[in-house]
């Protein structure tokens, strides 16, 4: 009976190797044809680069794992980052009241995480609610946050945010950019919940089987509507060092991020219909994109041919994926 | 397979631009890459999509492997300004093409075409022709993007002195074709009896035109559009397009890859700003815009 | 003939047939018996193609077949009844049943008369009185598998499989089906018969074949044989049935249910339930019996707080009232249930044997906001050890294990909420007699321990052999309540089929 | 037992009524709002502008009753379009060959439906073949199909594809306009296939229990396979109808339209865990979609606000459906 058992573990060990074994592949063919490739600075710039999607991958993962979507990340990380900016330059007029309130760059960063979590929640009720299938729902928000969006900058960018906002996304601790430590603990507070807690206990329940987990006495609802509100939490931080790197929040910011998030969740080996993956893979799926993007780049290939590249090479990580779990 | 080591004197110029989803941009970035590789460089084009982060990569992407010189058509006047400090501190020159940002000395040079006036210039025809009275629809382009409000505010800053002009719908047509197409045919349901439409590019008027063709309304409603498309150039000569606003992307192209090579022979000094007037090209001079 | 020789199989790494040698002979069936797990619905999924690559050979008539889809050996005269329900919910009865065989004109549309015309003879012929055009989805689990055999004897396949056909359904619709048995072995088909119910074997079986771990054990003919023959084969050894539990001398009232009412959604008759009062006392198992659809299943589920907001009545635990909003609450309040369908509602496939185990307790497993893992592997140990769960470890996913085995998680999960009152729903269906046995055991030992149980079930011999006291239900009501000294097939029968139809009798 | 019939047939009516009467709530503000939404002129506008959306929703029908999903429609219809435009204008040049082919309309058409067709199957052979997650190998194709349409074009539009082409987008044909005409033709065909034939079973089977659909013997990868070329070649055909709208092909038409299309299906009562769904519904779904666009513009809602309202009314519309369905 033991026999199993290593073989098993044999399995998980090439299972997560899978996704590194694309990435290993792809490293090797890019440091093949171009020096720069593996410097140091070069290195750190990918990571710098990948920050943002992996913050908003984390929690599309945790959404994934219990079997929904979320299309509307890009959005609220528009909306958030707007928040943010919009508090921290312009303050809150209450003209009822003839009161100005202003925001020091906690305040403002706490809103702007605030808001994504608000507009994350309302995701996760009016599915567990109201009962919209998520693609639907988190479609409708994707819709809605773009619009307020736009009502709430009127189409403007919103610039000049101050050096020190700009730490957070320009920044540097221990040779290491801001936003990659702000990744890094994200990840492994990810990985702390999916690992250690009974919330990520759930929520491979959850996703495993949603009437197995109901009878066990699992609140579906308020483990979903958290996990929602996590995605939007994740998404605000997104724009929060997205915003802080251009020091400026852009209206249309984010547009089709979520596609990338997903693209990432997915090549690491989490399925769509939930219960199954990890962050770890998020992470190298994360990357795999990244280094994807930063190399074709490297390469001087053109931007029309990076699109039709890139869409083969993701087809081909999927395709290495699933050739050697079925082994 | 190692890059081949370049000739001491060929550089490598990256040619970063906001969008290449619209024609006028390719034409943007392909005269740039033609000029730069006639003076003897490298070149390579970079799509920022209209998105100030996707541009923010590709700043640091061109530093990190080592460009020599950055043509850039900025995505935001705002958003960009911390893309081009990037590469300051990395010391690579940015000539900005098109579009302005609102910083001093951050970039080596910018090559303006000046969207706001051109749009003045269109306005006050569009006042002169529509005899200062009428009802006209505004298309504008993508809410977000600052090159639509920079063309809207233009525009209103002439036509918001006549009382007469009204303005009976403002919608969006997403910079668009198709969208501006379908736009029209809905706003021509309401509002069958307008005189004019101003549209905020040249795709964009080219859809309006294509709905009224098929509401049958192509002779009563004057079409106004801007950029210049050689489309629209050849509309406005059998009459179907009432004017647009000419921008010279190629010649702002070929400055900005000429200044880079100046910059590479030693040259220090460049004008903070070359404006490139933009055209008001009518039916009375549009002979002068037909290529060949 | 059909001859299956040196058939192996290998489930990535996993042996479940080795060198398997069977015959089915025309006009006659063959009984295959064997543990959970022995590889008897493997080796049919082989015979009717599921299964393309495997080692060995089939020969049928002389002829040597190799199938690489169902289809094919559909056409070969191959016809299967799957054990798991293989219906597709969205699709009507009729459209299932000819579901990869359409009937259509000429110019390739359906023809749905037609299809519906033969679907109906079919169903009359099983005695299922239902519209072809009914979906699915609105079936019981019986009627579910009644139309499964319909969908068999469609085709006039020489060879006919049913892999578990009984387990969801009644004595009565068991008769119907050895009556087909019998008229198909008339007609000189070969039929091959599943069942863990060995009553059954013995009644309709000519032949029978033994599987045990994946290897033939023995074949003969079944004349002659009983039950304890049949176990002795089957396991390998001798085991002790159970005897008759003590009656309990215990007369604290720990449930009281009085006028429990319960309309589903829809307001379809089916699964009513109507003013049902009765109690509960401790170190009592209550056994409850009906014929299917009945409602015993939404009896336990109103119970345990599934349906807030569409029952009424009252439920005392304790002497003290309770209205269960969600099964946490229920939980809360010393309820465990074990459902009637462990892959569905009892269990996470994807996950392992320990996580499955302690899903019910998270809370009591953490030290500060994580998980000990191991306090976590300490309880499943327990429970493994305690339970006898056959797993290579902690570690196995769930969907690997066998029937017999994945009961045990679900019970164990729930035994690890220190229940007070157990609801166990079919708790052995699909379980071979010696894992049913060990159940039994375990039902009694912990009733034993002073836990209320209450067990609901179809097969009256298990209903005889743990409860203390029978409760019947028919069409939604408590039709009798009789003490385990005074019931006997005969009196739980009549108070089981439903009085609209004890009037046209 | 004649009554579970009657129940169902009274269940599929309220089904189908739910999106109706989200669509008879919907019109009914509008006509109150504005004299012109119920002109017949107005009427034929919305139905010409929704009937790209109704062949593409169509096709997406199709996929997602399988239980699948198709991001790629949109850079389908896009490259579908863009090469039906060039043959027409430019024809094929063989230069190996020195051969040039010239293509007549219908020729061209036929290129384009067939490339349409062929990118579709590629989709379809990727799920089926090396089991690629729809949802992956159609982003996959999304990029792909877009990158090639900017090569094929430089990026730039082909315009002038002359009268006779032009007719097939803004032609009229007994009072209706022909693209209303070509839509029809689809969803009359889509209903006969779903309900009539075989192929439409399967479908149904495949979305509703996968594993017992290939126990009966169904070959799954065929059927899907299939599918997929379906809504590649519906793409395509929607791209015909906007290149001649247009008179012209644009390098980035159809972008973000796999989301009307999804959301078209989706409001009319499709589960996109399959299985379960009606053209007919798809086809109240779109029109819903459409007249809720034309109503903003009717009412000359501002562009900021068009977004936050459509979100609403989707969710709206959802939630309607949902309530009715729990009864
Ligand atoms: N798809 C599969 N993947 C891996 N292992 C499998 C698979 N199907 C069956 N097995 C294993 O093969 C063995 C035989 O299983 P099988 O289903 O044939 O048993 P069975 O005799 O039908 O049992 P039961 O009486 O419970 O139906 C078991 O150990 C089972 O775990
Ligand atoms: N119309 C229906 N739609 C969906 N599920 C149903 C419907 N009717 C019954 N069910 C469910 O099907 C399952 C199996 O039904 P089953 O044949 O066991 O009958 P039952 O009502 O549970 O009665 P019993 O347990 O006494 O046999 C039950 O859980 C029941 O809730
Ligand atoms: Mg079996
Ligand atoms: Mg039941």
């Amino acid at each position: 009976m033991e026999k199993s058992t290593s073989i098993r573990n044999y399995r998980d060990i090439l299972i997560k190797f899978q996704s590194l074994l694309a990435l290993v592949i792809l490293c090797f063919v890019l440091a093949m044809m171009t020096d720069i490739f593996f410097t140091s600075s070069n290195m750190l710039n990918v990571m710098r680069q990948i920050s943002v999607n992996i913050c908003i991958s984390v929690g599309m993962t945790l959404v994934i794992l219990t079997g929904g979507i979320d299309l509307s990340v890009g959005s609220i990380l528009a909306l958030s980052g707007a928040l943010t900016a919009g508090f921290l330059k312009f303050g809150l007029e209450l003209p009822f009241f003839d009161t100005f309130i202003g925001f020091t760059i906690f305040g403002a960063v706490l809103i702007g995480i605030l808001s994504g979590t608000a507009l994350g929640t309302f995701n996760g009720l009016a599915i567990t609610v109201f009962r919209v299938p998520p693609f639907v729902a988190t479609l409708a928000m994707l819709t809605i946050a773009r619009g307020f969006t736009m009502l709430y900058t009127k189409g403007f960018p919103i610039s000049g945010l101050g050096q020190n906002y700009a730490f957070i996304g320009t920044g540097w601790l221990l040779g290491i950019p801001v936003p990659v430590w702000i990744a890094l603990t994200v990840v492994a507070i990810a990985f702390f919940v999916t690992n250690k807690t009974r919330l990520g206990r759930y929520i491979y329940a959850i996703g495993g089987n949603e009437s197995a987990a109901q009878l066990s006495g699992i609140n579906i609802r308020k483990i979903k509507t958290i996990v929602y509100a996590i995605a939007g939490g994740l998404a605000a931080l997104g724009g929060i060092i997205v915003t802080s790197r251009l020091d400026s929040a852009q209206p249309n910011a984010g547009a089709s991020y979520e596609l990338d998030a997903i693209a990432a969740v997915v090549i690491g080996g989490t399925s769509l219909s939930g219960g199954k993956g990890t962050i770890g893979g998020t992470v190298l799926g994360a990357i795999i994109i990244g280094v994807l993007n930063n190399g074709l780049v490297l390469l001087n290939v053109s931007p029309f041919w990076q699109q039709v590249i890139k869409g083969f090479v993701i087809l081909l990580a999927i395709i290495i994926d699933k050739s050697n779990t079925r082994k | 397979c190692k890059q081949k080591p370049r000739q001491r004197d060929t550089k490598k110029i990256a040619v970063v631009i906001s969008t290449l989803n619209n024609p006028w941009f390719m034409v943007l970035a392909e005269s740039a890459v033609k000029e730069a590789e006639s003076l003897g460089h490298e070149a390579k084009i970079f799509d920022s999509q209209n998105s100030t982060a996707l541009e923010a990569d590709h700043f640091e992407n061109a530093i990190v492997s080592g460009y020599d010189a950055i043509l850039f058509n900025p995505t935001d006047s705002d958003g960009s300004i911390s893309n081009i400090q990037q590469a300051k501190i990395a010391g690579i020159p940015v000539f900005c093409m098109d579009r302005e940002v609102n910083a001093k000395g951050v970039a080596t040079s910018q090559i303006l075409s000046d969207s706001y006036s051109g749009c003045v210039a269109i306005g006050k025809h569009f006042v002169k022709s529509l005899d200062k009275k009428g009802r006209y629809v505004e298309i504008i382009g993508m809410v977000g993007d600052n090159n639509t409000w920079n063309r809207s505010s233009g525009f209103h800053s002439v036509v918001d002195n006549y009382p007469d002009l009204i303005m009976v719908a403002q919608q969006s047509g997403e910079f668009d074709r198709n969208k501006s197409m379908e736009v029209m045919e809905s706003i021509l349901q309401a509002q069958p009896d307008i005189d004019a439409v101003f549209c905020g590019n040249d795709p964009m008027a080219m859809g309006a035109y294509q709905a009224l063709v098929a509401a049958g309304l192509e002779d009563k409603v004057k079409v106004f559009g801007f950029d210049g498309a050689s489309e629209v150039i050849t509309s406005i000569q059998d009459g179907k397009i009432q004017a647009t606003g000419m921008q010279f992307p190629e010649l702002m192209a070929k400055t900005a890859a000429a200044f880079a090579d100046q910059y590479f022979r030693g040259e220090r000094e460049f004008p903070e700003k070359t404006p490139v007037s933009v055209e008001l090209v009518t039916e009375e001079n549009v002979r002068f815009y037909i290529e060949n | 003939m059909l001859i299956a020789k040196d058939i192996s199989k290998n489930f990535s790494g996993v042996r479940a047939l080795e060198s398997v040698n069977m015959e089915i002979h025309l006009g006659q069936v063959t009984a295959l018996i064997g543990e959970n797990g022995a590889g008897k619905s493997t080796l049919m999924k082989i015979l009717s193609g599921v299964y393309p690559d495997y080692d060995g050979e089939i020969i049928f008539n002389g002829k040597r077949l190799g199938f690489s889809n169902p289809s094919e050996a559909q056409h070969e005269g191959i016809a299967i009844i799957h054990q798991e329900l293989s219906l597709i919910p969205q699709l009507s009865i009729a459209e299932n049943i000819f579901l990869g065989r359409e009937i259509t004109y000429r110019f390739g549309t359906l023809n749905k008369k037609l299809m519906w015309r033969r679907a109906k003879e079919l169903l009359d012929r099983l005695k299922l009185d239902l519209d072809p055009n009914t979906p699915v989805y609105t079936l019981k689990v019986g009627q579910q598998q009644i139309v499964e055999i319909a969908k068999a004897l469609l085709t006039d396949a020489e060879i006919i499989i049913m892999d578990e056909p009984t387990s969801a359904i009644s004595d009565q619709e068991v008769d119907i089906l050895f009556e087909i048995v019998k008229n198909l072995r008339n007609q000189n088909k070969g039929v091959v018969y599943i069942s863990h119910k060995l009553d059954e074997l013995i009644r309709i079986a000519d032949r029978f074949v033994v599987l045990r771990d994946g290897k033939t054990i023995e074949s003969g003919l079944i004349k002659g044989m009983n039950k304890d023959n049949i176990i002795q084969k089957m396991v390998g050894r001798n085991i002790q049935l159970l005897t008759p539990p003590e009656v309990s001398g215990q007369e604290e009232k720990i449930l009281e249910v009085k006028n429990l009412s319960y309309t589903p959604k829809g307001g379809t008759k089916s699964g009513m339930l109507k003013h049902i009062s009765f109690n509960l006392y401790k170190g009592e198992i209550l056994g409850i019996f009906g014929l299917m659809g009945t409602g015993r299943t939404e009896l336990l589920e109103s119970l345990f707080g599934l349906h807030p907001g569409t029952s009424e009545g009252e439920i005392h635990i304790n002497g003290t009232a309770a209205a269960f909003q969600h099964p946490s609450d229920a939980i809360q309040a010393g309820l465990a249930l074990v459902p009637e369908d462990r892959k569905k509602d009892g269990l996470v496939l994807g996950l392992d044997v320990r996580t499955n185990i302690s899903l019910t307790v998270l809370d009591k497993l953490e030290n500060f906001g994580t998980i000990n893992h191991k306090k976590e592997t300490r309880l499943a140990g327990k429970y493994i050890g305690e339970l006898g769960i056959k797993t290579s470890s902690q570690k196995q996913l769930v969907m690997n294990l066998s029937g017999g085995n994945q009961q045990k998680i679900v019970i164990s999960k729930w035994l690890a909420t220190h229940p007070k009152i157990l609801l166990l729903d079919e708790p052995t269906r699909g379980i071979d007699v010696n894992a049913k046995n060990e159940i039994y055991k375990l039902i009694t030992q912990l009733a034993k321990e002073g836990l209320g149980i209450i067990m609901v079930s179809s097969e009256l011999p298990e209903i005889l052999a743990v409860s203390n006291r029978v409760l019947v239900m028919a069409e939604g009501e408590l039709t009798a309540e009789i003490p385990i000294s005074e019931a006997n097939e005969e009196v739980i029968m009549q108070a089981a089929i439903p009085k609209s139809k004890q009037a046209s009798n």
